[in-house]
């Protein structure tokens, strides 16, 4: 394993200490593992916080700010938080407004999100829950977990954390972080696996020629593996499963991003964003916001995601409303 | 069982997960995300602190710090399951010693607690696929009349005959189901360490 | 080579697409290669152009727009652009107040830039020419082609930009351009080779336990090849590199830019910056702004470079005032 | 020389650089980025169509329109040297024949732009260490009467014994002296390439 650390148990600590240090307008605890903002509460704003495993970075510290997130609390590498730590935040962020969460749909992150709403809601405190689950590699069904929370997730943050900035009430914050996520689908394929610091190697082993396809944010393989082909073909089984599951008639307005897992190099992500773009022009529908970059990562994992919300009434506001944090920032 | 057997059955559980951590781990990296030995580990060493460091008035008491313990500590899927799965143990066990049948009975509640949870049936691949028949041939043995430790014993080797029957499944719940077909022909991380949880038992009863 | 891409000789130019598409307030000139502001030169507004290989994205097209640069001209993956591409470039930044050319220190990319400045100065365009060398992994002497250019760029493009943006005259820019320069040291260490498309395999083998230290932007081999050691080793040997170089007194100002090299993950670079700030608090070195982040890439290389740049007068404000590019982007 | 070979030697360096691009790019790489073969193969090739499609009236204006596109068309280090290189050597023949030791004069010509634009010493380790032993041998052999062929021939025998001298050298100039020590052991890719266009100007002129 070839990583910037000291040792494998003290990876987490370290970077988040690290990223305390550079951000000095943000609150880092690195006992409860609770990062807020500085100021605390925004009197009269409804909180919101988010969290999940690490080893998604900018995901979810790095949107703490401004516009979007009042907390989020890191688990350990791709392993959810715990409720105490989800209390904590929930704590930080309530101004009193209610809080809402905003949970990736994994069978951990859910039950661990759950029992802290529990507690927070025995505290007197109002929560609502956004799940995201836009991955449509995997099928929505009882015979999965349900589809996982990806890239979609980055909208619902920067959106639904808009509304709460404009003075939106707790339900309506929610109401319209789970329209987000209702209009948006992902689906995500990975050139390498990605190495957590405490295996000490890749969670897959993957020929040099070819690629995992559906793979999820937790170096778990993907539905299938198949041939490295050229980006132009990949790209378009992807954006074709993502508007299977979701089509767009044509005419449509859509916000997509292009989602690096941490390994792969930006040129590569506009190559990939270029092929989308072209695609869905082909299809009629006209992009209207995107975002090309490392959000949603995974680790060192080389590979991207594709997202592509339709933009529904107001979407297209809050996305551009201003936010700033170490992940997003324009406006401020 | 009394406070001490109680005790060291968590102790003997950490010393289980602390060896079989990397196995767990990659078990869980070929279908999952290859976090639950770290989490075991974190979580029962986190365990057999806390409940050496207090006073128990009762088994149960131990029982129910062990899961809250773990709650707090070891997050992912596991953490409120197996917590979940200790406080409901330890809610029935309110004396200082407990009669076999009566941690069966304990044994039950934990088990219902975490189909209550997860929302696993039998067959789905999970823990639930060892901890039912383990819970089964516990009550059984303990209903006619067995021993404590001939009891944790079916138990444990019930687990690990079920922990053998996730092999050919293919997942319906946790990580392991996003792989849809992919996760056949592989043991289910979390029912290798409920054989580790119910054979840390038989050990600890039997010593 | 395992990279979304279509053929290697299509790579650069389907990313520039790909980054045109997503980049609407820039316009790309896919046939010159040459990156501009949608609405062209800022009228009584100093040009600020610059352009080098590409493969280290976000730099140099990613930082075209609102206080940074007016034109950038990316030449083909690790080569200069061509006199053309510069002239070009500063055709379409200069208003008649002239151009500042901000040039990394490779011998091809200051003979390119010095012809194109040539050709500029024989249509009548007032060129200034600032030469950005900051690495000291590279000796200074004539035994050398002196220090490469390298992390520095970013604060040298920011801040020079943020003068010109104020309505500094052309001198002006490219003074405070040149001390941001003098005022800068990085230092670099590659855990992997990079694979260029044409190439195809990586440009130097690493065995699994070693690292290049003193590496370059281009995916060549560094200074020496190490045992890998913890971060906090490793980056006190950068820090002490940098600050050999250029000593800074207890009580100085600082700015620091912890770079990935693409294919590290943030989480790695946090970690890392949280040494930096830790040796430098050691020295009684006040940080008083830092980047961390993939700035100045090397295509997939996972590694990251070190920058400390004394906060002279007046940096912090430049470095502070509004940016909206499509790689840094605050106050608009 | 006249039109027609000047053509033929920038035709005959096209097909050795497409040829011999791979092994180019692995010289560079060793001690630089690796993209020498990629640069001499797109120069080329553009300077290939270029001086076909043109109807020079010189032989300079061959060698001129060559180094205009290798200067618009490959960037980088070799970019700028070869194609001033080319451009001053150009400029000196302005008939539509040269006489070989016209040729001679033209790449002394060439020699002195390289250095004066590139700074290089003999022994820095770059393409002068190829192209200046080349125009020496040229100068000579055109010097006592030698014909194009001859002097040609000398020059790239020259040229490929500066190229295998460069292996022991710690390179001084270009991307390879931030090597250091480690550059040495290596050939230079400049050299490399200054090799294969004097092998080609003696080619062109021997057919
Ligand atoms: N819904 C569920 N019901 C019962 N057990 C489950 C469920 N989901 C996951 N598990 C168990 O949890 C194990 C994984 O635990 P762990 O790796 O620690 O958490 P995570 O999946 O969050 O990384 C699985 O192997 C499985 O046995
Ligand atoms: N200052 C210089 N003088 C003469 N030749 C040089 C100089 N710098 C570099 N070169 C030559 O250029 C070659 C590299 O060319 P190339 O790889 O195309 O450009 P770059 O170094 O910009 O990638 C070197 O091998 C060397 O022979
Ligand atoms: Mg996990
Ligand atoms: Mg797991
Ligand atoms: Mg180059
Ligand atoms: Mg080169």
């Amino acid at each position: 394993m070839k990583k910037f650390l000291n040792t494998a148990d003290t990876y987490l600590t370290d970077a988040l200490a690290g990223f305390a240090a550079a951000h000095p307008d943000l609150s880092v605890n690195l006992e409860s593992r609770v990062v807020t903002r500085a100021r605390g509460a925004v009197p009269g704003k409804v909180g919101l916080v988010s969290g999940g495993g690490s080893g998604h970075e900018p995901l979810h510290t790095g949107f703490v700010g401004e516009g979007m997130l009042d907390a989020a609390c890191p688990g350990e590498i791709f392993t959810s938080p715990v409720p105490d730590q989800v209390v904590e935040a929930v704590r930080a962020a309530d101004s009193g407004e209610g809080t809402v969460l905003i949970v990736k749909n994994y069978t951990g992150d859910v039950m661990n999100f759950e029992m802290a709403a529990e507690l927070a809601g025995e505290e007197g405190r109002r929560v609502e829950t956004v799940l995201v689950d836009d991955d449509v590699a995997v099928e929505d069904s009882t015979f999965t977990a349900g589809r996982r929370g990806t890239g979609a997730t980055l909208l619902v943050e920067k959106i639904a954390g808009a509304a709460a900035a404009r003075g939106d009430a707790l339900e309506e914050v929610a109401a319209i972080g789970r329209r987000v996520d209702a209009a948006s689908r992902s689906f995500a394929v990975a050139l390498t696996a990605c190495t957590t610091p405490s295996a000490g190697r890749p969670g897959f082993d993957l020929p040099e020629d070819e690629v995992e396809v559906g793979v999820g944010i937790h170096g778990e393989p993907g539905r299938r593996r198949e041939k490295l082909r050229p980006a132009s073909e990949i790209v378009s089984d992807m954006v074709d499963a993502v508007l299977d599951d979701r089509p767009l008639e044509s005419g449509a307005e859509a916000i997509v991003v292009v989602n690096g897992m941490g390994g792969t190099p930006l040129s590569e992500l506009y190559l990939v964003y270029g092929e989308v773009a072209a695609l869905l022009e082909e299809r009629g529908v006209s992009i209207v916001r995107n975002a090309v970059g490392d959000y949603v990562t995974s680790l060192d994992m080389a590979g991207c995601s594709i997202t592509v919300c339709e933009a529904e009434e107001g979407f297209t506001d809050l996305w551009d409303a201003p936010v700033s944090t170490p992940g997003l920032r324009w406006g401020i | 069982m009394d406070i001490e057997l109680a005790r060291a059955w968590v102790r003997a559980i950490g010393a289980a997960v602390e060896r079989d951590r990397e196995r767990l781990g990659e078990l869980d990296a070929a279908i999952g995300d290859g976090d639950h030995g770290a989490n075991m580990q974190r979580g029962f060493a986190a365990a057999v602190d806390a409940v050496g460091a207090m006073s128990p008035e009762s088994v149960g008491a131990v029982l129910t710090k062990t899961g809250t313990t773990l709650v707090s500590k070891v997050g992912g899927a596991s953490g409120p399951l197996y917590g979940s799965a200790f406080r409901a143990a330890g809610k029935r066990l309110a004396a200082e010693r407990a009669e076999t049948e009566e941690v069966g009975a304990a044994l039950s509640a934990a088990l219902e607690e975490v189909r209550r949870l997860g929302g696993a049936q039998a067959g789905d691949k999970t823990m639930v696929d060892a901890f039912a028949p383990a819970v089964d041939a516990f009550t059984r043995v303990a209903g006619s009349g067995g021993r404590l430790d001939e009891a944790a014993r079916a138990a444990a080797d019930a687990a690990d005959e079920g922990l053998r029957a996730t092999e050919p499944l293919q997942a319906r719940k946790g990580r392991a189901s996003y792989l849809g077909e992919r996760s056949v022909g592989h043991l289910d991380p979390g029912a290798a360490s409920t054989a580790l949880v119910f054979r840390a038992l038989a050990e600890a009863a039997g010593a």
